[in-house]
């Protein structure tokens, strides 16, 4: 039921993580790794990709539940010559995206009701594609960050 | 895991300085924190987020949470921050609107 | 042909990388943030964890030569009650890992002709079990490293 | 990638500050910086390890490979090195018998 992924480039790096909170930050260390591997991106677009996938992570443990031990969220990363695509996907419950509710105004009083469901909203500003990928088996979101070409290549 | 939580008093105010990184598994910990703030009695609540690495949706609802939760008390929540990369959260999610943010502890319990 | 893996506790985490010198940073990045994050762990036994899982990194990146550019490196990590595992594994070319040439002791003039095989003498110092399974689609090396019991869970 | 070496030259020697981690992926550069100043007729060179967060056995093979080379032009390479787990992998392999390590560049270039 899932659509192909579009993997521009060479294979993937995969990291695999149980469904749980405590490894969020690893995720975050590997993408911050690997994307400041690449030269040319600015410290603060960094910041914004690791953002981004620790919001997409948090969504996927959180679609699992506390119940099931043995579910496994999947973040891969490809590194095009002017992109980078990160994909993070679970085995969760699934959902439409077109159907989150809008948030009232900032200024409403009513808006501090809303302690949730900030998530999404920064994922869409902080990174230049996105795409969520509901399937029966759960939901792939693949978030794509533009950037110059890679580094070439120092090693002798 | 990679987060401390450090409570002064100053001025009237009391400042929970957090430090470390707040996401979903961190989070429940400064919540669970504001929350026993609260029901001591500690209404002027300044939350100092200059040693905070980064921050996630997550953390931004538990501010809010404790905004309300003061604001039901007449108290208030404010924010310590100068970190760009943080402010930035705030920004886009137009919460820069719902909370006073201040560039230093005393600034903001000057008043 | 490969033995079954003796996994301790729950499910791995998975890192797989291609089979390219410069991902081995990345490896060793994970396992020190993995291995700090069970608090009872000496910062030195984290070193050389470390250093072990490197150089079984280097050593699977190497045995795929460097022709094939899709060849790729499985990194896992498991948490037992009193040890942590690690294993590579590789589809390199395989070997034997009791047919190593043995060194001429550090004093022999000869010695300076022994640039390489260092690694493996390595691996044997720093972790408390080494098992090298040779199999027809490469090799996977498991580290094993002695520890105290996981770090209480402080999530409320 | 996170390699860098510096060259200055003290008391007749050539001192080469290595900073960052060397591995596989580094190493190579180490190696042609070593085979380029022999090259130019350094041979007193001492590495200043002070600044390396990681060393591995391709590593110690390059420096094998560069004393190796300084010694059939009557040269030497020293080492300058404190750092507890960085003297480790040269005590492990049994090279502290093999290299003079000093525990600064003042004392290695004393000479
Ligand atoms: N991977 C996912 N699987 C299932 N549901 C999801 C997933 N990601 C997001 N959702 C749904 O979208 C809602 C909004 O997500 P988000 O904006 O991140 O806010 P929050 O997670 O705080 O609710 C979530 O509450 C959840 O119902
Ligand atoms: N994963 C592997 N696959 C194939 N051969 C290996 C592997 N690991 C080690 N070897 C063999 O063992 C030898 C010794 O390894 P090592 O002690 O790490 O030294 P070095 O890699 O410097 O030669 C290697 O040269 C190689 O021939």
């Amino acid at each position: 039921m899932t659509a192909p992924e579009p993997a521009p480039g060479s294979d993937p790096i995969e990291l695999e993580i149980p469904a749980r909170a405590e490894f969020v930050a690893l995720a975050r260390l590997v993408v911050s790794s690997l994307a400041s591997a690449r030269r040319e991106i600015a410290d603060d677009r960094i910041d914004d990709l690791k953002l981004a996938v620790s919001e997409a992570c948090t969504n996927a443990i959180e679609a699992h539940g506390a119940g099931e031990v043995d579910e496994r969220v999947l973040l891969r990363w490809w590194e095009g010559d002017d992109r980078l695509r990160v994909s993070v996907e679970d085995q969760g419950s699934g959902f439409d995206p077109q159907r989150l509710r809008d948030h009232p105004p900032v200024t409403d009083p009513e808006r501090l009701n809303f302690e949730r469901g900030l998530g999404i909203p920064l994922i869409r500003t902080l990174v230049d594609e996105v795409d969520f990928t509901p399937s029966q088996r759960g939901t792939r979101v693949s978030l794509v960050m533009y950037c110059g070409p890679a580094e070439p290549d120092l090693e002798p | 895991m990679d987060l401390s939580l450090d409570v002064t008093e100053r001025n009237g105010y009391t400042v929970l300085a957090v430090h470390g990184e707040v996401d979903v598994y961190t989070a429940p910990r400064l919540r669970e924190r504001l929350v026993e703030l609260v029901s001591q009695g500690k209404h002027q609540i300044v939350v100092d987020l200059e040693g905070v690495d980064f921050l996630d949706s997550t953390g931004l609802g538990v501010l809010v949470g404790g905004l309300k939760r003061l604001r039901s008390h007449d108290g208030d929540l404010t924010l310590v921050c100068t970190q760009q990369r943080i402010l930035k959260v705030f920004e886009i999610t137009g919460l820069t609107k719902v909370f006073a943010i201040h560039d230093s502890v005393e600034a903001a319990t000057a008043g």
